[in-house]
């Protein structure tokens, strides 16, 4: 059978039988570790297909759901998808590790959600009819609602609410966007969509694609989140615990960005391209905004999430280039974000876990009692800041090399965020590892347990892997993000007799698009 | 195939093992891992270099891509050709020699393992810098070099000014890696790629630019990228902070190699150069003024590794000054002695730091001749090396540069004249310091062990004889031929500025002690401008730093997202609660409430459904 | 007066119904309120049964039954509810009762 | 006799909900809501429905309403206390019930115009034989997912009204 199915069935039993089983904590520890394992060894088999299919869908499974209106089950996994769907198998064992101690009380419940979300981040990814994309899309959220809402710090009920709206509030505009589009194709399926619009069968006025991608995009923009709509993520990230902020940064992100380029761009290719220059202006704003603020944030997951918003503007950057260089950066950015940043969130965490405080000024020289802590923080600054040979900086030069395939004025402004963030990554590394040990840090940290060790020992190795080896990942990267930029492309030949898109940029070099 | 990816790899291999298990061995089997891995790299290289012969065209190996989308494909690909074949032999050469030094003089420090880690993972990224056939795999090494830089500078972790020295040097680094990298976007959009072979083919294809345009704008970012690395205007201000460092890391990666990286890629790029006039002007220029302007620091500076350090970036300048004028095989070769000499400095020094226990203040110094006289012998090797006395090396590498300025615009020249003076002043006048006159200091002096004086001795050698080392001739059919040019005139005026230098020293420092401090006063105000190395790191922070860090911290954490964006979002929740007032009242937790809506929405329904013939 | 009009059973059940909303509005007895819903269904499946003899089928019979059940059913799960909220606060009081998390 | 019976019946029925609704202490409304329950059985029966009528009392009149009681008695409900109304409810209430009362009866009058009659007799398929051939085959599914909802409504129930543990 399909193992998409499995891997999204899995977790979804999975919360069921870590919330129903009876039995102290350990056992529902012990219970959603083997089950999140199961579906990671399990997201690995789907490897091989998806090589194997090239541009085209695997792992296909195309079940009719409700009769009237037409919603399907569709699922497929594509060069675009099988990397993000691996990334959130492998962080939620993670997750689940890093938790081991961390969490305390109402633990069974705690990791009947965490399961749940994996269903609902797995099949975001993987769900190909647009009313079931936003069924899980929706899934996905209120895990995470009680993620911050119960398991947060002093300001979660705050946070968790602030997060909710923010992301209601775009949804709800993407969930018309779907109705309209159904009303108007009598489908909710993304491939025939594609088809109906390739066809012609789908004719919609400049006007109504304008509206329609602007409701996507503002839904998925939220949740990257694009400058000026990021505000919603420091606040989330401080407050979430830590397995929370590592889900949060490194899947839930990815859910906006995997949204522009699923559908965004093929959907509403004219008015994609037609807004590209603004939307890559809020996206460099963001990288230099994000950096700048990270670089006097006082707490440390503030500062990381800051970084986050930079990162992001990298993805999106890449994304609305429309080159093949930007968009396989941007597609492997996403997975770089989510392993550097996952493992960010993941130290904080422990450091956390040994401290009790967030705060950079609680902590100074912990280089001294905890080496191997300090070793693994900086590696992971290090692949954050963009060093070669560690997994970013493929990805930031993939995204910045495309920029400059159109306008080499996006590259010099966005290339200064990679200055900017060695400043503040050192400087946190600066003040919390090196110097003096106070007298309280030596007290409370010790350097990394076994089982923190095999929290963030995967990530390490794979910062390096994905640095160095990274044509384990691109050709199914490449083949997909090819195969969107030629969905965009047809289009735009399709819709030639309508008004043409203005030039996006003087000088634009002839091999660019 | 001659496995040229051994040579990095080997040290990359001991960076692992000393990484992860040096905490638990004992000394002589990290001294074995360390050392023993950059001797089989030096080996290897000797090997390879002897199996490949004279090198006439580039020896290339190819092993897999490393980045593969679109137009680009990166794959990694080493390559040896003269020039790589003579920085192998420096960076395995001097790297080995300063590694065996490190046993003596790290032997007494905590963190032995961590040191020898960071010098061969130094050594690996170098490597991989010089030996990469492509912008963007010399770029790993590029930054890595700067990463073991950073390591290496911060060892002392625990100290807050090694600490920020290390930042320093990573972060100005990334700003002159920054017009690195955007030279490189440029290359692939313009020349269609970043294999050196492929670069150099399309930019000889284009016409020679006299007036700016696209080979002079990525000349320009690449240089950017090189002033960064190798210290110059504007970006040198990081070398003298990195002498926190321990002192066998100056002299490897300070002083011998890394700096000098910025002046081998512009060597490397020499066919791109060759097409940027205006570009390469700007590398001589900015090359004699940061040489000037370093050496009039330095005879100022008190701390022996400051002087030492201004100096390297001194020299540095003068190599820039080299490549900038089209005398690139002279500009490497004064690389080459530079790194004996300079290495041979920074141990020096670092033997005579060891011997007084960490003392670095010359003022604290004096006399010490008699108490370490090896040291003190190498030293003034170095010295007559540095200072450009013939026969000794620096005087045949300075040569070639200052007739090649010379021939290229005369000012150049003299200011170069000026600067080779002011450098024997400075480096004699710290030796004088610490070697003649009375012992000022307390701690009982020891002259260092057999491990530190046998490279010494080595270096001491090669800076007296390694100008007869035929670097040039070798390099030569690489680059683009500039003519002979040999005027004896000129090679006499600057031998007797070198002489001059010495001995106002001698008479300064030595002969009428105490002259050179009322000299000072005298001075005033110049003098302590220059003292204060022009005020520069003041004017940076007070200009950059501040204004970016608080400016993000006030206006755009503070104002702008907690005010402006926090404020916008809040202010539609609350114009949408205003308008939504009977909405939100609903909303009061009131289960019957619920029910009297619920009650008047069926009414409604019901109503509408009823106008709508619903009910018929 | 040998049969009676279909809609007479209707109007009872409607009125039957207005009874039950009448009590949910305006008690404030959590039982009574409780109860009050039952009897709302009580009127749903007595409409229930008068279609079914309309439409001369057994399924809404069924659905009536079907209806019971759930009856049954909430009024376990609804009574334990109360029970509980009983437990935590003192009183009955259906307007006390306006936070989830007490 | 049909109408008879239906008035005597209906009349106990309102009068019964009414009481539920004005009763001021919750045992006496319980036992008014059996009143109803027990008038609706007889209806039940004059519609043909013999099973139901039957279930009606057994189930509802008898098990459902003794829990409720039980319940009552449990906690001791007493009179229940003065309090002010929401204002929705002051405001909308009434003159909605009004409304809606009226409304469905318009609607029920204008539907049901032509007047079809109910006869005592004329539906003979509400027996336990043909209900329960029904419930096992075209509703089986649905019948067996009750037995699973009364199933979860039981541990719900133990689970909620249990004495806490922790």
């Amino acid at each position: 059978m399909n193992p998409v199915n499995w891997i999204l069935a899995l977790p979804a039993a999975g919360f069921l039988a870590v919330l129903l089983w009876p039995g102290r904590a350990e056992t529902a520890r012990a219970l959603a570790l083997a089950v999140s394992l199961v579906v990671f060894v399990l997201s690995l088999g789907l490897i091989p297909g998806v090589w194997g299919a090239g541009a085209s869908w695997s792992h296909v499974t195309d079940l009719p759901w409700i009769e009237s209106p037409a919603i399907r089950y569709h699922v497929a996994v594509d060069g675009l998808s099988l990397w993000l769907v691996l990334l959130t198998t492998l962080l939620t064992p993670i997750c689940v590790l890093i938790s081991w101690r961390y969490i305390d009380r109402r633990v069974k419940e705690f990791y009947a959600l965490l399961l749940l979300l994996e269903t609902g981040l797995v099949g975001v990814f993987v769900a190909l009819d647009l009313f079931l994309f936003y069924v899980f899309w929706e899934v996905s959220l209120v895990p995470m609602y009680f993620l911050i809402g119960v398991w947060g710090h002093e300001r979660r009920i705050y946070a968790a609410v602030k997060f909710f709206l923010f992301t209601m509030a775009g949804s709800v505009l993407m969930l018309g966007g779907i109705i309209y589009l159904y009303n108007r194709s009598g489908t909710f399926d993304y491939s025939i969509l594609l088809e109906q619009i390739n066809s012609g069968a789908l004719m919609l006025t400049p006007l109504e694609q304008r509206l329609l991608f602007l409701a996507f995009f503002i839904s998925f923009a939220i949740k990257v989140p694009l400058f000026p709509l990021h505000t919603w993520l420091p606040d989330a990230h401080v407050e979430a615990p830590s397995a929370g902020s590592v889900m949060l940064a490194s899947v839930m992100l990815k859910m906006g960005t995997y949204g522009l380029v699923r559908y965004s761009l093929p959907l509403f290719p004219n008015a994609a391209r037609q807004s590209a220059d603004w939307i890559v202006t809020l996206a460099i704003i963001g990288i230099i905004y994000g950096a700048l603020v990270s670089m006097v944030q006082p707490n440390m997951k503030k500062l990381v999430a800051y970084s986050s918003v930079s990162h992001l503007g990298f993805v999106v950057l890449g994304i609305f280039t429309f080159t093949q260089l930007g968009l396989d950066g941007a597609v492997y950015q996403m997975l770089n974000h989510g392993v550097s940043t996952g493992a960010l969130f993941i130290l904080v965490g422990y450091l956390y876990e040994r401290r009790h405080s967030l705060e950079t000024a609680a902590y100074g020289g912990i280089a001294t009692p905890a080496p191997w802590l300090a070793t693994v923080f900086l590696i992971t600054s290090l692949a954050s800041v963009g060093l070669p040979m560690l997994n970013n900086f493929v990805g930031e030069f993939l995204v910045l090399q495309g920029a400059a395939q159109v306008n080499f004025r996006w590259t010099v402004l966005a290339a200064t965020g990679v200055v900017l963030s060695a400043c503040y990554m050192l400087w946190l590394y600066q003040k919390a590892f090196l110097g003096a040990t106070p007298e309280p840090v030596r007290e409370h940290v010790y350097d990394l347990r076994p089982r923190e060790w095999a929290g963030i020992l995967p990530l390490i190795v794979l910062m390096v892997w994905m640095g160095t080896l990274t044509r384990t990942f691109f050709p199914p990267i490449s083949a997909a993000s090819a195969q969107i930029l030629e969905q965009t492309k047809v289009n735009a030949e399709f819709l030639v007799s309508r008004p043409a898109a203005p030039p996006l940029v003087a000088g634009v070099m002839p091999d660019a698009r | 195939m001659q496995h040229l990816w051994l040579i990095p790899a080997l040290p990359l291999a001991g960076f692992l093992v000393n990484g992860i298990f040096g905490r638990r061995v004992s000394k002589g089997v990290i001294n074995l891992v360390a050392i023993g891995s950059v001797a089989l790299s030096f080996v290897w290289v000797l090997k390879t270099l002897a199996a490949l012969g004279p090198l006439e065209t580039p020896h290339v190996e190819r092993y897999f891509t490393w980045i593969e989308s679109g137009i680009l494909s990166v794959p990694v690909e080493f390559a040896v050709d003269r020039l790589t074949a003579v920085m192998l032999l420096v960076v395995t050469g001097v790297g080995l020699l300063i590694h065996i030094y490190s046993i003596g003089y790290m032997g007494h420090e905590g963190g032995y393992h961590r040191f020898f880690a960071f010098m061969n993972l130094f050594m690996f990224f170098m490597l991989t810098l010089v030996l990469a056939n492509n912008y963007l795999l010399m770029f790993v090494g590029w930054e890595g070099v700067g990463l073991s830089s950073y390591l290496l500078i911060g060892f002392y972790f625990l100290r807050k000014s090694a600490t920020t020295a290390a930042n320093k040097a990573f972060i100005v680094n990334r700003i002159g890696d920054f017009g690195f990298s955007l030279a490189m976007f440029l290359m692939v959009v313009r020349l269609g790629g970043l294999d050196f072979p492929r670069v150099f083919s399309a930019a000889q294809a284009m016409p020679r630019e006299t007036d700016p345009g696209l080979l002079t704008l990525i000349a320009l970012l690449l240089f950017v990228g090189a002033t960064g690395k190798s210290a110059q205007i504007p970006l040198y201000v990081w070398l003298p902070d990195a002498m926190e460092g321990p002192t066998p890391v100056s002299a490897l990666i300070h002083a011998a190699t890394m700096v000098t990286a910025g002046v081998y890629m512009i060597a490397r790029s020499a066919p791109l150069y060759q097409q940027a006039p205006i570009a390469m002007d700007v590398v001589a220029v900015v090359g004699l003024a940061t040489a000037f302007v370093a050496a009039t620091i330095g005879l100022t500076q008190f701390d022996i590794k400051k002087v030492f350090a201004y100096s390297t970036v001194s020299q540095l300048g003068y190599m820039m000054l080299a490549v900038g004028v089209g005398a690139y095989a002279g500009g490497i070769f004064h690389l080459v002695t530079h790194a004996f000499f300079k290495a041979l400095l920074f141990l020096g020094a670092g033997s005579v730091i060891h011997a007084l226990a960490g003392e670095q203040d010359l003022r604290k110094m004096g006399g010490l001749r008699r108490k370490i006289p090896v040291t003190f012998a190498t030293l003034v090797c170095a010295g007559v090396a540095i200072a450009g006395i013939p026969p000794f090396s620096g005087f045949f590498s300075k040569d070639e540069i200052l007739l090649a300025a010379h021939h290229h615009a005369p000012w150049l020249y003299w200011v170069g004249v000026l600067t080779a003076a002011m450098t024997a002043f400075y480096v004699f006048r710290a030796i004088f310091l610490a070697f003649f006159g009375d012992y000022q200091g307390e701690h009982h002096p020891h002259e260092s062990p057999p491990s530190m004086l046998g490279p010494l001795v080595v270096l001491a050698a090669f800076s007296l004889a390694g100008g007869f080392l035929p670097v040039s001739r070798f390099l030569e059919p690489l680059f683009p031929a500039g003519e002979a040019h040999h005027d004896p005139a000129l090679v006499v005026v600057s031998v007797i500025a070198g002489l001059l230098g010495l001995g106002l020293a001698w008479y300064l420092y030595v002969a009428r002690r105490g002259l050179a401090d009322r000299i000072a006063a005298r001075l005033g105000a110049l003098y302590q401008v220059v003292y204060n190395k022009y005020f520069v790191d003041e004017l940076y922070n007070a200009a950059i730093v501040q204004p970016v860090v608080k400016g993000s911290e006030a206006l755009l954490w503070r104002r702008m997202d907690a005010g402006v964006i926090d404020g916008a979002v809040n202010g539609i929740a609350s114009r949408a609660r205003a308008i939504g007032a009977v909405l939100r009242l609903m909303q009061s937790g009131n289960i019957r409430s619920y029910a009297a809506w619920v009650l008047m929405g069926s009414v409604v329904a019901l109503i509408a459904l009823g106008f709508s013939g619903g009910a018929r | 007066m040998d049969s009676v009009p279909l809609s007479w059973y209707l109007i009872l059940s409607a009125v039957l119904f207005a009874l039950g909303v009448a009590g949910f509005l305006f008690r404030r007895n959590l039982i009574t309120i409780f109860m009050s819903i039952e009897l709302m269904l009580n009127a749903v499946n007595l409409s229930f049964i008068a279609f079914a003899y309309k439409l001369n089928q057994v399924d809404g019979q069924i659905f009536a039954f079907f209806v019971m059940v759930v009856a049954a059913a909430e009024a376990a799960v609804g009574l334990a509810i109360i029970l509980t909220v009983f437990k935590s606060r003192p009183s009955l009081a259906v307007d006390e009762v306006n936070t989830l998390k007490y | 006799m049909d109408a008879v019976l239906f008035l005597v019946f209906a009349a106990i029925a309102v009068a019964c909900g009414i009481s539920v609704v004005v009763q001021r202490h919750p045992i006496t409304s319980a036992i008014s809501l059996i009143g109803v329950m027990g008038a609706l059985a007889v209806l039940y029966l004059l519609l043909g429905a013999e099973f139901l009528a039957a279930v009606q009392v057994v189930v509802y009149a008898g098990a459902i309403m003794v829990l409720f009681i039980f319940v009552i008695m449990l906690l001791n409900a007493g009179v229940e206390p003065p309090g002010g109304r929401s204002w929705p409810v002051r405001l909308l209430g009434l003159p909605m019930l009004v409304i809606l009362v009226g409304l469905l009866s318009f609607v029920i009058r204008r539907v049901f115009a032509g007047g079809e009659e109910v006869r005592f007799g004329a539906f003979t398929k509400g027996g336990p034989r043909e209900i329960g051939r029904l419930l096992f085959t075209d509703y089986l599914l649905p019948f067996e997912v009750t037995s699973v909802l009364i199933l979860v409504a039981i541990l719900g129930a133990v689970v909620l009204a249990r004495k806490e543990i922790d």
